[in-house]
């Protein structure tokens, strides 16, 4: 089992250098610079910044100096939000995405799969109707319009919830933005797991578990959740990018503090160092939950572990 | 009139491995799927391939049609190699070899109806046929599987799995081959149909003169067919004989176990019958045992079994066993 | 010897998308204490069918009638958390593709014991030693070893010997095999035929035997009903039906298969194809390949009448049969 | 040998005859018939052949351009007499040519990116499935840990250096989108590599280039357009997400994501400019939603 997490790290880095390279050259030869837009700068002034964020040299150096700092743990300076290093910036934002993302991924996730289960244990009966309808609402609408929405809804007319805005440590501040969030994932977890439910209580071997008069708790709980599992964990990891993704606009909507105001900014104003700094600790967060995902998927099917 | 002596297909040292990938970063190991394989086939002649799961017959029947390419050894085509020729000049041969599968649904092209599967191989194999003679051979074809012309428009999922599997053989018998390779062409039907089937093959082979080789795991099935039967076990011949002499007479202990083991549907003899040890499963084709591969399941086997891997020995009668001790068990089991 | 079995007018149907398909009907027999009943046809024949519907295995779209009554209860019916007290202590089943049969995810030790758990009682450790032995006496070598094993680290042949190992751990009345050997080999389903012939003598316990091959059939059943087209056609005792046929199908099923013993120039095949369920034939269902039909058979069906003291069939001729000179 | 393919009149007269022998069901015709009997497959495609009319035909009849400007009506309610029937925008556009206007270029961006990911996809799915081993063992890793991504801030990025041209904004979102696409593409080329009917073809002299387009591909139509259906949706979403953010197209062009993210901060005030847009979008999304389920339903009927 550690060998095969081993391993599962070792091939992942290579892909992660690759993903790294690439972003830092289709940043770096595009057209336009962190200094071109806005006031335009006296020529020296100009050289000046451009020789302390390297800019100036050769852009292979500059691959160089980036990834020896990175090894470092060092991301670097933010080149449009002066005096702060993209570290800092990160720091301020980030804690409040993740925490953000995962509380809907971890909400979604479960709901997701209670919905799905559900929904195949009383297929084609009211519940599996029911929650199929909801769960292609969940699906059809955009989160930004599902967060306006909600917020017009609960924030304005009912007054429910507060409509936006943050106050450190308040829960109902979160309520709207992690439904908002957690919908369409929590959709797509259920449509696998009905799906997935649907062949494993199908397949020979839950005949058989029937056969031996087991009773449907027990064969759900030992025969069919485990396989059934298999290929929405495979999911996971796709659909928590899609869900920190996600909390760029959500954050918007709801003026909230995540990271998403400033890499949106940063990639318009090509602020090299914000964004290449927070796509590789996207990167990193997601590998690490690959990893994990992995893992857990070699306990679901013992036959990956002996791979 | 056929001339029955003359070697048709002749394979030499024929060997077959397989690397299997045990993922991106591990040494993908070696199955060994066919080792030293010899034997010929003459003109007219049913030559029967039995042997269990995983004893490499499938893939024999595909390195004779160079399907799959031998790793070591020759095929002998009329006295010409083909197992290195280019692909060009091997497709000039394709004409003369033709093979017919297990699973007659899986070996129809879901999206061609029934005529243009069967019109198929004429069009790489005998480019000098038109469309309106390609239709023509169609129809006679169809009519000799004992399939009615007028389904030619149709598709193979609108067919049973008998009619698909005479579908497979009109197929096979449109270039007018000369040899045919049937791998386990009736195990996927039901027993009567699978009659109809092994009966229809029989004429046809009457009619056209075809030589045939047949795969089978099912000892009856091969028996009533062949004239000739080979016995392989993990990749390696075991005996080879005349039929009649192969089961009234078997003398690699493998095939006695084969043979006892086999059902028959005859109740008092059934009863009757004990099987003679067989002892286990076949052991892995990856990790196969040293000497003799028979020796873990043989209930003849001596240390000295261990030692090498017996070659087949051609007895005077002109059949083969690959077998240190078989006149020692002869004697033993007093036949 | 008493029954432990007796199917009444069974019949499965199922619904398709626009049409309803009647997969067995009418079938009755009965099943003695400790004998093995052989199930012969081809697919399509209902076989399988029949016995899942008394198992209580049915697919959603399908639907069972009659009764099977097993003592006093009829399984036929009964909601499933009633007929659990039943499935895998009185009656059991085993599949034909052990391939698929065992769940991938959980080792083998989980599947076994938990039988023992539900209907005996046994506490972890009890059911744990319980299955062991019986791991042992179908013949599993290691059999701490493998019970701590995953199903695809076994062969094909082991896991069918696990699926034996586990219907029988409760001693059931009833085993219902359905074509337990076909997926393996030759060697394998000698020693595996060999297998029930002694632990369900050890055990007391009458076998089903569903299969399609007489050979499998010949050396191991008492008494065997054919089936075709959803209905059982013939009935009796082995021997019977082997050296004395009186269908027309099962004489052409015996002409049918090859005998390794014996090379006969050609077979006497049954002409023409199995009719599909949803298009069953008018009057007799075999009466399109028949060699003995007459204007009756077009358009009556035969019911399945006895003949001599021990056996049934069902079919309107009544004359010799001589199948070579017909076909 | 008297062979069975002699010749002779009445085989050639017997042949043309057959010409017109009755034609078996294809399995597309089969597909078609399933579909047909999926009600809400079959509204569902009645409505989105309606939405595609009105997105392309509409405009020629819509009485206002969507770019034209009506100084007397800003942010006016619906008004039939002056032909602003879904009412104007904050800058007096016609609301009504500007859903017409978004509604083509959401749709437009969906097909052509979706083009390029189907034709990426099966590109390298085919290619990895083909090969296979090592092969296919990097070429899918690759793709597991690309499917991992973040890879809305590639899009992001790209959008933002290259500048917010439509057609970058297709090729970058159908660049992304080809993951799924592969895996299905690469998983049937496998299964398919293996069917009999690929080495009857062998057997019959068949070279690769044959076995490829005349066995394979035509095999694979099933899946391609199933994942095709289901993949226009999620890149409407993706495009009307970054419309949103103010990353999609530009003023005074227009799509469903923009019209949406203009209308939604005024929804109490003037709610028309957002009904609509929102409306005809959870439309589309759901019917194409609900068409790919149906398709999938009849061009792989598991449980039959």
């Amino acid at each position: 089992m550690l060998g095969y997490a081993l391993r599962r790290v070792l091939s992942a880095l290579p892909i992660a250098l690759i993903a790294i390279t690439v972003c830092f050259f289709i940043l770096r030869l595009a057209p336009g610079g962190p200094f071109d837009t806005g006031r335009q700068l006296p020529p020296d002034t100009l050289a000046n910044l451009r020789a302390h964020y390297n800019l100036d040299q050769p852009l292979f150096m500059q691959y160089l100096i980036y990834l020896g700092r990175l090894f470092q743990g060092d991301l670097g300076p933010s080149m449009v939000f002066d005096d702060f290093s993209v570290a800092e910036m990160l720091a301020i934002g980030l804690p409040f995405t993740m925490m953000l993302g995962f509380s809907a991924f971890t909400v979604a996730t479960l709901v997701g799969l209670v919905a799905g289960a559900v929904a195949a244990m009383n297929q084609n009966h009211w519940p599996d109707y029911v929650l199929v309808a909801l769960v292609m609402v969940g699906l059809v609408i955009p989160n930004f319009l599902m967060g306006s929405l909600l917020q017009l809804v609960f924030g304005v007319y009912l007054d429910w919830f507060p409509a936006g805005g943050y106050v450190p440590g308040s829960i109902p501040h979160l309520i709207l933005p992690i439904t908002v969030l957690a919908l369409p994932h929590a959709g797509r977890i259920a449509r696998l797991t009905r799906g997935s439910m649907i062949e494993v209580l199908g397949t020979n071997y839950v005949r058989t578990a029937r056969s031996k008069g087991l009773g449907a708790r027990l064969i759900l709980v030992r025969h069919a959740i485990k396989p059934a599992l298999i290929p929405v964990v495979s999911y996971l990891g796709p659909g928590l990018s899609y869900l920190l993704t996600g909390s760029l606009v959500v954050e918007q909507i709801f003026a909230l503090p995540g990271i998403g105001k400033y890499f949106i900014t940063g990639a318009l104003n090509r602020d090299y160092g914000l964004v290449l700094g927070t796509t590789i600790l996207y990167l990193f967060i997601i590998l690490v939950l690959n990893l994990i995902v992995d893992v857990i998927y070699a306990w679901l099917d013992p036959k990956v572990r002996f791979r | 009139m056929l001339d029955r002596t003359e070697d048709l297909l002749k394979v030499e040292n024929l060997s077959k491995n397989f690397s299997i990938s045990a993922g991106l970063f591990s040494r993908p190991f070696q199955l060994r799927a066919l080792q030293d394989i010899n034997f010929t086939v003459k003109r007219g002649e049913t030559l029967g391939i039995v042997g269990e799961s995983g004893c490499g017959k499938s893939t024999l029947g595909r390195c004779i049609l160079q399907l799959l390419s031998p790793d070591e050894g020759k095929v002998l085509w009329l006295g010409q190699d083909i197992s290195r020729l280019p692909e060009a000049e091997m497709r000039k041969k394709r004409r003369d070899l033709q093979i017919i599968f297990q699973d007659p649904l899986a070996s129809l092209n879901p999206r061609m109806t029934v005529g243009e599967i069967i019109a198929d191989p004429l069009k790489t194999l005998m480019p000098e046929v038109d469309a309106k003679g390609r239709r023509e051979r169609v129809i006679k074809t169809m009519e000799a599987v004992g399939l009615l012309p007028e389904m030619i428009n149709r598709y193979p999922h609108e067919f049973s799995g008998g009619q698909a599997q005479r579908i497979g053989i009109a197929r096979a018998l449109i270039s007018e081959p000369k040899l045919i390779v049937c791998d386990e062409p009736v195990s996927a039907l039901d027993v009567s149909i699978q009659a109809q089937i092994l009966n229809l093959l029989s004429d046809l082979k009457e009619r056209l003169g075809l030589t045939l080789i047949f795969i089978s795991h099912n000892l009856s099935v091969v028996r009533h067919v062949s004239d000739r039967i080979m016995v392989l076990y993990l990749g390696r011949i075991v005996e080879l004989a005349e039929g009649d002499d192969l089961y009234e007479d078997p003398k690699h202990p493998y095939t006695r176990a084969l043979l006892t083991a086999v059902p028959i549907p005859d109740p008092k003899r059934a009863r009757q019958r004990s099987i003679e040890g067989l002892v286990g499963e076949i052991p892995s084709p990856i990790n196969q045992p040293s000497g003799c591969t028979f020796r873990t399941r043989c209930r003849f086997a001596q240390p000295r079994c261990a030692e090498k891997v017996p070659t087949l020995e051609t007895l005077p009668d002109g059949r083969g066993v690959a077998c240190i001790r078989w006149q020692e068990i002869e004697l033993a089991s007093g036949a | 010897m008493a029954d432990v079995l007796v199917v009444d007018g069974l019949d499965v149907t199922f619904e398709l998308h626009e049409s309803e398909v009647k997969a067995v009907s009418n079938l009755d027999f009965s099943l003695a204490e400790g004998e093995t009943l052989a199930v012969v046809g081809e697919s399509g024949s209902g076989k399988s069918q029949a016995f899942l519907s008394i198992m209580g295995l049915l697919a959603r779209n399908g639907r069972a009638s009659g009764r099977a009554m097993m003592g006093d209860v009829n399984l036929i019916g009964l909601p499933p958390s009633e007929l659990d007290r039943y499935r895998g202590k009185d009656i059991a089943m085993i599949f034909q593709d052990p391939m698929t049969s065992l769940n991938p995810s959980l080792r083998l030790r989980t599947q076994l014991a938990e039988v023992l758990v539900r209907h005996q009682g046994y506490d972890n450790d009890k059911a744990y030693r319980a299955v062991i032995e019986m791991l042992e006496r179908v013949g599993i070598p290691e059999p701490v070893k493998r019970a701590n094993a995953y199903p695809h680290e076994l062969s094909g042949g082991m896991r069918q010997r696990v699926m034996i190992a586990m219907a029988l751990l409760c001693r059931p009345k009833i085993l219902i095999a359905d074509e337990p050997t076909t997926a393996l080999d030759v060697t394998v389903q000698a020693q595996m035929l060999d297998l029930f012939k002694t632990l369900t003598n050890d055990f007391g316990t009458a076998l089903v035997l569903i299969t399609h091959d007489l050979g499998v059939v010949a050396g191991v059943a008492d008494r065997m009903m054919v089936m075709y087209g959803g209905r059982c056609i013939e009935k009796g005792p082995t021997d019977n039906l082997f050296y004395d046929p009186r269908h027309p199908y099962t004489l052409g099923l015996l002409h049918s298969t090859p005998h390794v013993g014996k090379r006969a120039a050609r077979l006497d095949p049954i002409q023409g194809l199995p009719p599909s369920l949803e298009h069953l034939p008018k009057g007799c269902a075999f009466h399109p390949r028949c060699a003995f039909r007459f204007e009756r058979c077009f358009e009556e069906r035969p019911p399945l009448l006895p003949v001599e003291d021990v056996r049934e069939k069902a079919c309107w001729y009544q004359g010799e049969l001589k199948y070579g000179k017909v076909a | 040998m008297a062979g069975i393919t002699g010749k002779d009149a009445t085989l050639t007269a017997y042949a043309e005859a057959l010409a017109k022998a009755p034609k078996g069901r294809s399995l597309t015709q089969d597909a078609f018939r399933r579909l047909s009997r999926n009600k809400a497959a079959v509204v569902s495609i009645f409505v989105v052949v309606a939405i595609v009319l009105f997105a392309f035909v509409g405009p020629y009849f819509a009485p206002w351009a969507y770019d034209k400007v009506d100084w007397s009506s800003i942010r006016k309610p619906p008004n039939f007499d002056k032909g602003h029937y879904l009412g104007t925008d904050a800058n007096g556009r016609d609301m009504l040519a500007r859903v017409m206007q978004g509604t083509q270029m959401s749709l437009i961006v969906a097909f052509v990116a979706t083009m390029v990911s189907v034709v990426i996809g099966i590109t390298y799915g085919a290619i990895a499935g083909y090969f296979g081993g090592k092969v296919d063992a990097v070429m899918m890793r690759f793709v597991d840990i690309m499917y991992a991504l973040p890879y809305i801030l590639f899009v992001i990025i790209l959008v933002v250096i290259f500048g917010r041209s439509p057609v970058l904004l297709f090729v970058g979102i159908g660049c992304l989108e080809w993951l799924t696409m592969a895996r299905i593409v690469r998983g049937q080329t496998l299964s398919l590599k293996q069917r009999e009917f690929i080495e009857a073809a062998k057997a019959g002299g068949a070279g690769p280039f044959t076995i490829i387009f005349r066995h394979i591909v035509p095999n694979l139509t099933g899946p391609v357009v199933i994942y095709a259906t289901l993949t226009i949706p999620e890149i409407i979403i993706t495009e009307s997400f970054l419309s949103y953010l103010g990353l999609g197209v530009q003023e005074p062009q227009t799509s469903l994501g923009t019209l949406i993210s203009a209308g939604a901060p005024v929804i109490e005030t003037l709610p028309w400019m957002l009904l609509v847009p929102a409306a005809v979008l959870i439309t589309m999304l759901l019917c194409l939603t609900y068409l790919g389920d149906g398709l999938r339903d009849a061009l792989d009927p598991k449980d039959r």
